[in-house]
């Protein structure tokens, strides 16, 4: 089963770059998906009977990780036939595959009970999602390419030097490989203190560059402001969870080590910097998808921050990260089709979206809203237990920052989104040919839907995988 | 002692390429540093191991025939010969790769060695051709430097993992060296888009997406 | 509780139908949201009238932990203006927000939303549930603001508006996820004796008091208020005003019902409260030239008196005195439902004038008495009612706070009862003074703009709710002794004890038996001096000026003039031009404006200021590659360090 | 038990009848008593009388932009205050309501007659009118809070919340209360003056609109409704008169002589307010917001002095 989730994009990406017919390969990306997902859901029944000394399979972490990366690459992927459609010049043979790539590596990484193998993983999806971000094919997307492709590889250098860092800790306390997580957080009382620190550091930074958690983030409104709405929802949902998953395999060593406290310390640090510096940017920001994009840094951080504070904001952390792909995936994809409708991105020429596109207007007013946190959408529950961890957990300072931090970026980004949604559209703006259709609203419809059944009802085996995950962050193998 | 030696070469080859002007060079420069990574596993007595073996050739093929290979192409393609006006010059970045070398050699005072290994040298290297590597990417403005940048970079980190080399499994290895190949790869293709579009690869024109 | 829920599903659903439909959408969701109401009504009564009702309990799961439902006594309370509001104004939404609006259909689905989550509120027992219905309340009221986008002011009021909502919430945010360390858990219920003292407890009580302040409008956080109100569509605007703010008061009424032992300054600080909003509220209001703007900041100046009445009770409470607490109490919540009664009346006329005669600016008003008697006879009464002036119901619930406020006059802290007392004297006669002006310039003398001159009376469906809103004000206004026992309960379930019922303490019979000497009189008096010919059509005598024009009259911003430039200290009016010089001058221009002091003098520079000063370190990201990794190559390295040392 | 009965029933229909008789005396009393000052001979002290049965029989006029609200403003304040009447203790004989709170209803119920009365000249559209109930409303916010505070204090003094026991019981007899009742009655007084529009606030003769307040509101009333606005206006005299008179009954008469004194005192109160127009200048209209919150910080003070 663990290969089947990943030889099955792999052989439908080799597929798709074979079929001629721009239609058909459209439709593959939909079909790999759902039955992805399929494979996935059966794979999960047997999330805790993993041996842990396999190379490859699926623990409770994992697979809440791979199970929100294969929902959020289902809505896109349902997404994608009606958005290509509308992209006739372009040729997407490479598109296709570098999606079907992307979510064969997401398989890996999730899978991969190896720090080395999570790497390699971790960069072949850089290198997957590149060719995404210059589907625009203009300098613009290229500039964004270029900073996406050289601060991306650079970040994942510095992972690999952390994974080193930590595989010679093991060495030093006279460990050898294979040095399977499983096996490293059994045997951590061996591991070298300052090495696997050093290691942790540098993890930090090199996955963090892939989160785009601040000041590491800097390609991050480039790259999702450049790309279509798709590829922003995927690099925000999907490669962000991934290097968050690859970071968290690595604290919940450190956590096991009894190194969890100097790790928290700099996991809120970096949080509570990434949403401060996403609200500099979120303040009277132009561009909407690039204010999209620095909610990212900030969903970004307040997923850091939930593992800072530890306790059970660790639990609605790992809650966030599927909230957050959810909404975000809401968020692009809407931004999108209003693109797409004015063929701008920019405030004084984006306005009246509610009248020229409703449904992505609507959607993307309440994808808003969802995602800072209104209830009943999942993001509220999350944000109000991080909190509520934070302020009762002795963190009262945090908590106060946290909620601030909130507040300010709801004030910025309320501003632009409203101007963007209200008001009546521009008449010197040309008219695009867009109109919403059933095909490029219905798959935001269900994530939203989806995200506010999960801020009511979460099913009982998704509760206990996510326990599971929690377990696992505080040091449990 | 041989390993040391090396090591020792490859710190000054950080100097030369800090130094150096023209772009031909430092390629060169880069190459000789991959040529030197790849005999180092054979210097430290590891002959025995077969994987070893196999990933000193794949590491001299790549780092010392590959990537020079397809980075001269891209700098044909692109006509650049010469990195003109970094933002920091050239006394200075010498002085920061100094400046490097020393920190790393402090950081590599806090991290104790395993009991018993001899390769004292190797952590304070690697750390200083890291930041050589960062040197370069920050202060050129050429795209095909920084690329050299994130060679050398890449070749800190590999510096390190010989440490590791006897027990690192191969599956990683070659996964490591696949990855730098591609990467590199595709960086020289989006060079030659880039010189396409902006007409130069100079980095500073491409400034366009800012706050 | 069956009625209870139907009420919710009932009034969630009302604009569905509508949705789907191409003609009746309104008549369907006016139909629903009736029977929502009616159902409502009735399971408010049943309530109060002491029968037991079940709660539902929600999903209880270990992630997310979704509380339950449950409709007291004070939800009860809060239920009935609800239902009376929502119902009316659905039928009255039928012609003034007619079919053929581009967004009716949105409109009326979020006005069902909004009723829906107000309902939820009144019955919520539990954080989750409570903040579900708090943020949805505020987002249906959101787009129901923000009903007619196309005009910018509208768009800054719906910004503020959702804004404010969003700070307030976060308020609450951070005191429910405190609760737990009161009450034991994110269930409502009584919190451990002695908390309320410590600093925590006082924490959470100023949390608490922030959010719900926020929403309820009272000052300095009541800059959201006047924009939105004057904004929303009149039928909107009469909920709002009428039902949504009072939610705030909901949530500090609950917060007092668990405290067993409040600080004197919880009271004090309400009190405080209380009179800020209440004697400032009115003073803006008599600023203002626009009849909806006016209209909502009376809405602060309710709200500062029902405060009063609040904090007075906390007093009580604090020294144990439950007449104190009983009549505060009671007068508060007595306050909520009157409030929302002629509030959404006054709005409900005041829109309708302002359809009929195109504008809401006071100085183009004039003259509708003649033209719209109806609509002016209801606006009438609401005014009556606003100014506390027996015998309509205003006056009830402002004397059962008065009475409160004597109560306390022989106890400790007498200072708090005396300057309520003051406050609401001033409050009383400087509410008479803005009604007065506002029906006089919109409905009395003559026409001051064509557009006036063409008003005409809005039809049945419009005119029949607002009869309902004034009969219910008459209604408790002569009979307030059938409230005496519903009030008790829910004031008992504040107080915490069961003390002296409010019929006798607050002489309610009385108060129907003295309005009888009043009608009578009034009615003979009509008959008496009617009872001689008369001669009607004659200009209006103006000492001697033989040709008074509509231009001559006294304008609403003369009218107030002088109560303004006696309280210019503090309300810092705007004036421009007017300065007259030599013999024979020329005409000059003269207006003024009265700008919110928060939002126009505070908030809005500020967050300007703030927005500009974040703008200065936009050169963070200046778009250059080498910068970009040198932040991450100083990350690293200042992590080293700080690892290191 | 009968007789107790028939005492009360006499005492209420004495009540009433002063109530209702006794007003329109008091405007002829202080025009007499300030023609007397001046030297001059006067009207008839029953001058009022006269004027209102003349009225009554003369047909009104009603301007063409005044509605049923016109007519609301004579009428609702005959009927409040008439109303109010039967709240107040005429002497220390109880009024014939009494309830716990009757000052506060008693207060609004001349708040309602303002209401109306303004909202009655408002309708005629006169700018002279609109001017007056400008100024109608303004000084009475003044106004408003010193009657309360007064009635704060007797209150805290007296423990009770009606108006007959807060009047009536005697405050002097325990003599801590004696300065407060004192300070009492002087702001109380200032607001006597205001609300009945009496020199030095208004002046109730004036010839000059631009300087009236209460006369230039009923400019334009005529026939019966004249003849109430009228008789309001004297009626007003009397009730808030006997909010003054209360208090200065040292202590509780019996049977008629309660009446003789009260009336004594309400000819005497008339004549008082006719000397003090006789010998104050009227003031400036901008000085007499600070008149009047002299009144309330007379009040204030009352409380203040019963706090310690």
């Amino acid at each position: 089963m663990a290969w089947l989730l990943i030889a099955l994009p792999l052989f439908a990406a080799a597929i798709a770059f074979a079929t001629p017919s721009p239609t058909v390969r459209a439709r593959i990306l939909a079909v790999t998906g759902l039955l992805h997902l399929g494979a996935l859901v059966g794979a999960l029944r047997g999330w805790g009977t993993l041996p842990p000394d396999a190379w490859l399979g699926l623990d409770a972490l994992g697979g809440w990780v791979l199970l929100v990366v294969s929902v959020l690459f289902l809505v896109c992927a349902l997404y994608a036939p009606a958005y290509l459609e509308l992209r006739p010049d372009r040729d997407h043979r490479i598109f296709t595959g570098s999606l079907l790539t992307f979510l064969a590596m997401a398989s890996l990484l999730a899978q991969a009970r190896h720090p080395g193998l999570a790497w390699v993983a971790m960069e072949t999806t850089t290198l997957a999602t590149a060719p995404l971000v210059y589907f625009n094919r203009n300098r613009r997307s290229l500039e964004a390419t270029w900073k996406y492709l050289l601060i991306g590889s650079v970040g994942i250098a510095l992972a690999l030097l952390g994974t080193l860092f930590i595989a010679y800790a093991a060495q030093t306390g006279g460990l050898s490989e294979p040095l399977q997580y499983s096996r490293l957080m059994r045997e951590s009382a061996l591991l070298s203190k300052p090495w696997l620190r050093a290691g942790f550091v540098l993890s930090l930074v090199g996955y963090g560059t892939k989160m785009g958690i601040a000041p590491l983030h800097a390609w991050k409104p480039d790259a999702y402001g450049e790309s279509p709405g798709i590829v922003g929802a995927l690099l925000a949902g999907g490669v962000t969870s991934c290097a968050f998953l690859a970071l968290l395999r690595i604290y919940a060593v450190v956590a096991a080590a009894g190194e969890a406290a100097f790790a928290q310390e700099l996991l809120i640090g970096f949080g509570l910097l990434s949403m401060a510096w996403a609200l500099v940017f979120m303040v009277r920001q132009a561009d909407f998808k690039r204010l999209l994009a620095y909610s990212s840094v900030e969903h970004m951080g307040i997923l850091v921050l939930g593992i800072g504070i530890g306790g059970n904001a660790t639990r609605f952390a790992l809650f966030h990260l599927a909230a957050n792909a959810l909404v975000k995936s809401v968020l692009f994809l809407s931004a999108g089709n209003i693109h797409r409708s004015y063929a701008s991105k920019t405030l004084p020429f984006v306005t009246g979206a509610i009248r020229r596109t409703p449904v992505s207007g609507w959607l993307f007013l309440l994808g808003f809203l969802a995602i800072t946190g209104t209830p009943p959408f999942a993001p509220f529950i999350s944000e109000f237990n991080i909190a509520a961890a934070a302020l009762n957990g002795g963190h009262v300072w945090i908590g106060a920052a946290f909620l601030l931090l909130l507040s300010a970026i709801f004030l910025g980004m309320s501003d632009t989104v409203l101007q963007v949604v209200f008001g009546t559209p521009s008449h010197e703006r040309v008219r695009t040919p867009y109109k919403d259709t059933i095909a490029t609203t219905a798959p935001l419809v269900g994530a939203l839907v989806l995200a506010l059944v999960m801020g009511l009802w979460l099913p009982r085996p998704l509760q206990e995988m996510l326990d599971g995950a929690t377990r696992f962050l505080g040091g449990l193998p | 002692m041989l390993h040391d030696l090396l090591i020792a070469l490859t710190m000054l080859t950080n100097f030369t390429l800090v130094a150096t002007h023209r772009v031909q060079k430092s390629i060169q420069v880069a190459a000789f540093q991959g040529v030197l990574l790849g005999f180092l596993p054979l210097s430290m007595g590891l002959w025995r191991h077969t994987h070893v073996l196999l990933l000193a050739a794949a590491t001299i093929l790549v780092k010392g025939w590959l990537i020079p290979f397809l980075l001269r192409r891209a700098m044909r393609q692109v006509q650049i010969h010469r990195e003109v006006n970094p933002y920091i010059s050239y006394t200075l970045s010498l002085m920061l790769c100094a400046l490097g070398t020393g920190i790393s050699l402090v950081l590599a005072h806090n991290l104790p060695l395993k009991p018993g290994d001899a390769h004292g040298l190797f952590v304070p290297a690697a750390l200083s051709t890291l930041f050589t590597g960062f040197l370069l990417l920050v202060s050129r403005r050429k795209a095909l430097t920084q690329v050299v940048g994130y060679l050398v970079l890449e070749n800190g980190i590999y510096l390190f993992g010989m440490l590791l080399v006897e027990q690192m499994p191969l599956l990683v290895e070659t996964g490591i060296l696949l990855d730098l190949f591609v990467g590199i790869f595709v960086m020289g293709i989006v060079i030659n888009h880039i010189r396409a579009a902006f007409d130069s690869t100079d980095t500073l024109r491409m400034a366009e997406l800012k706050d | 509780m069956i009625l209870f829920g139907a009420t919710l599903l009932l009034a969630f659903l009302s604009g569905l139908p509508g949705l789907f439909m191409k003609r009746g959408g309104g008549r369907s969701a006016a139909l629903l949201m009736g029977s929502s109401a009616a159902s409502g009504l009735l399971a408010a009564l049943q309530v109060l009238l002491g029968r037991a009702t079940g709660a539902v309990a929600l999903p209880n799961q270990r992630v997310l932990d979704w509380g339950f439902l449950h409709l007291d006594p004070l939800g009860a309370i809060f239920l009935i203006p609800v239902c009376i509001l929502f119902g009316s104004a659905s039928v009255y939404g039928l012609a003034y927000w007619d079919d053929h609006r581009e967004n009716s259909r949105t409109v009326r689905a979020a006005f069902g939303v909004l009723a829906g989550f107000l309902i939820l509120l009144t019955g919520a027992q539990h954080a989750f549930t409570f903040l579900l219905g708090w943020e949805g309340m505020a987002l249906a009221a959101f787009v129901l603001v923000m009903a007619e986008d196309r005009d910018p002011a509208t768009r800054r009021a719906g910004y503020v508006y959702l804004a404010a909502t969003h700070t307030g919430t976060l308020f609450l945010f951070s005191a429910f996820a405190l609760l737990p360390k009161a009450a034991g858990g994110l269930a409502f219920g009584p919190w451990t004796p002695g908390f309320a003292s410590s600093p925590l407890g006082s924490a959470l009580f100023l949390l608490f008091l922030a959010g719900f302040a926020f929403k309820a409008g009272a000052l300095p956080l009541h800059f959201w208020l006047p924009p939105a109100h004057s904004a929303a569509p009149s039928h909107v605007s009469a909920v709002m005003s009428g039902v949504l703010i009072k939610m705030g008061i909901l949530g500090l009424a609950r917060l007092v019902a668990w405290v067993p032992d409040p600080p004197i300054w919880w009271g004090g600080s309400v009190t405080a409260l209380g009179l800020a909003s209440g004697v400032l509220g009115v003073a803006f209001a008599l600023g203002q030239h626009d009849l909806k703007r006016l209209l909502a900041y009376h809405s602060i100046e309710n709200i500062g008196i029902i405060l009063l009445g609040l904090g007075l009770g906390l007093i009580g409470k604090h020294a144990g005195s439950l007449p104190i607490q009983l009549l505060g109490f009671g007068g508060a919540l007595l306050h909520v439902v009157n409030h929302a009664l002629f509030k959404g009346l006054l709005f409900l006329a005041a829109g309708s004038a302002a359809k009929a005669a195109g504008t809401r600016d006071l100085e183009a008003l004039g003259g509708l008495a003649r033209r719209m008697p109806r609509t002016s006879l209801a606006f009438l009464a609401g005014a009556w009612a606003i100014c506390g002036l027996p015998p309509l119901n205003g006056f009830v619930s402002e004397w059962m706070i008065y009475l409160a406020a004597f109560q306390g006059l022989g106890r400790p802290h007498a200072l708090w009862s005396v300057a309520a007392l003051g406050a609401l004297a001033l409050i009383g006669a400087l509410a008479l003074a803005c009604f007065a002006k506002a029906f006089g310039a919109a409905f009395l003398g003559e026409a001051r703009s064509p557009a006036a001159v063409e008003a005409r009376e809005s039809p049945p469906s419009m005119v029949g709710p607002m009869g309902v809103l004034a009969g219910a004000c008459a209604f408790i206004g002569f009979f307030p002794v059938l409230l005496g026992r519903p009030l008790d309960r829910a004031a008992t379930q504040l107080a915490g004890a069961q003390g002296p019922p409010l019929a006798a303490m607050a002489s309610l019979t009385m108060l129907s038996l003295m309005a009888l000497p009043l009608l009578a009189g009034a009615w003979m008096l009509v008959r008496w001096s009617r009872g001689r010919s008369f001669r009607e059509g004659v200009p209006t005598w103006d000492c001697g000026y033989t040709a008074p024009a509509a231009r001559m009259q006294y304008t609403a911003s003369s009218f107030a003039e002088g109560l303004m430039r006696g309280m210019r200290w503090v309300l810092w009016p705007v004036t421009a031009g007017g300065r007259v010089a030599g013999f024979v001058p020329r005409p000059r221009p003269f207006s003024s404006h009265l700008p919110d002091l928060v939002l126009d003098r505070a908030a809005e520079p500020g967050l300007g200021g703030a927005a500009r000063g974040l703008g200065a370190l936009r050169f963070l990201q200046a778009g250059h590659l080498p910068i970009y990794l040198l932040y991450v190559l100083l990350t690293l390295l200042g992590l080293f360090v700080w690892m290191v040392a | 038990m009968l007789e107790t009965f028939l005492v009360r029933a006499v005492h209420v229909a004495l009540h009433l009848t002063t109530a209702l008789l006794l007003p329109p005396l008091l405007p002829g009393l202080i025009a007499k008593t300030k023609a007397m000052v001046a030297g001059r001979t006067g009207p008839p002290v029953l001058q009022l009388y006269y004027d209102l049965a003349r009225l009554s029989r003369k047909r009104a006029v009603f301007s063409r932009t005044t509605t049923w609200v016109f007519l609301a403003g004579p009428v609702g304040t005959v009927a409040a205050v008439a109303t109010a009447s039967l709240l107040v203790p005429f002497g220390s004989s109880p009024a014939p309501l009494h309830f716990q709170g009757d000052a506060v209803f008693f207060a609004y119920l001349f708040g309602l007659a303002r209401f109306l009365t303004v909202l009655s000249a408002l309708d005629t559209g006169s700018a002279f009118e609109g001017m007056g109930a400008a100024r109608e409303v303004s000084f009475a916010v003044l106004a408003e809070p010193a009657l309360f505070l007064g009635f704060a204090a007797l209150a805290k003094s007296t423990g009770s919340l009606s108006l007959s026991t807060m009047l009536a019981s005697p405050g002097f007899s325990f003599s801590r209360a004696m300065a407060p009742l004192i300070l009492v009655l002087a702001g109380w007084a200032i607001v006597y003056l205001a609300e009945n529009s009496r020199i030095p606030v208004d002046d109730p003769n004036t010839h000059l609109e631009l300087t009236m307040i209460h006369e230039v509101m009923v400019l334009d009333h005529s026939g019966r409704p004249l003849a109430l606005v009228l008789y309001g206006a004297s009626l007003k005299l009397l009730v808030l008169g006997a909010l003054l008179i209360g208090p200065l009954f040292t202590r509780a008469f019996g049977g008629l002589l309660n009446w003789a004194a009260f009336w004594g005192l309400l000819v005497l109160l008339a004549v008082g307010v006719g000397l003090v127009e006789s010998f104050t200048a009227r003031l400036r209209m901008n000085r007499v917001p600070q008149f009047l919150v002299a009144g309330i910080l007379a009040t204030a003070f009352a409380f203040l002095l019963l706090l310690v």
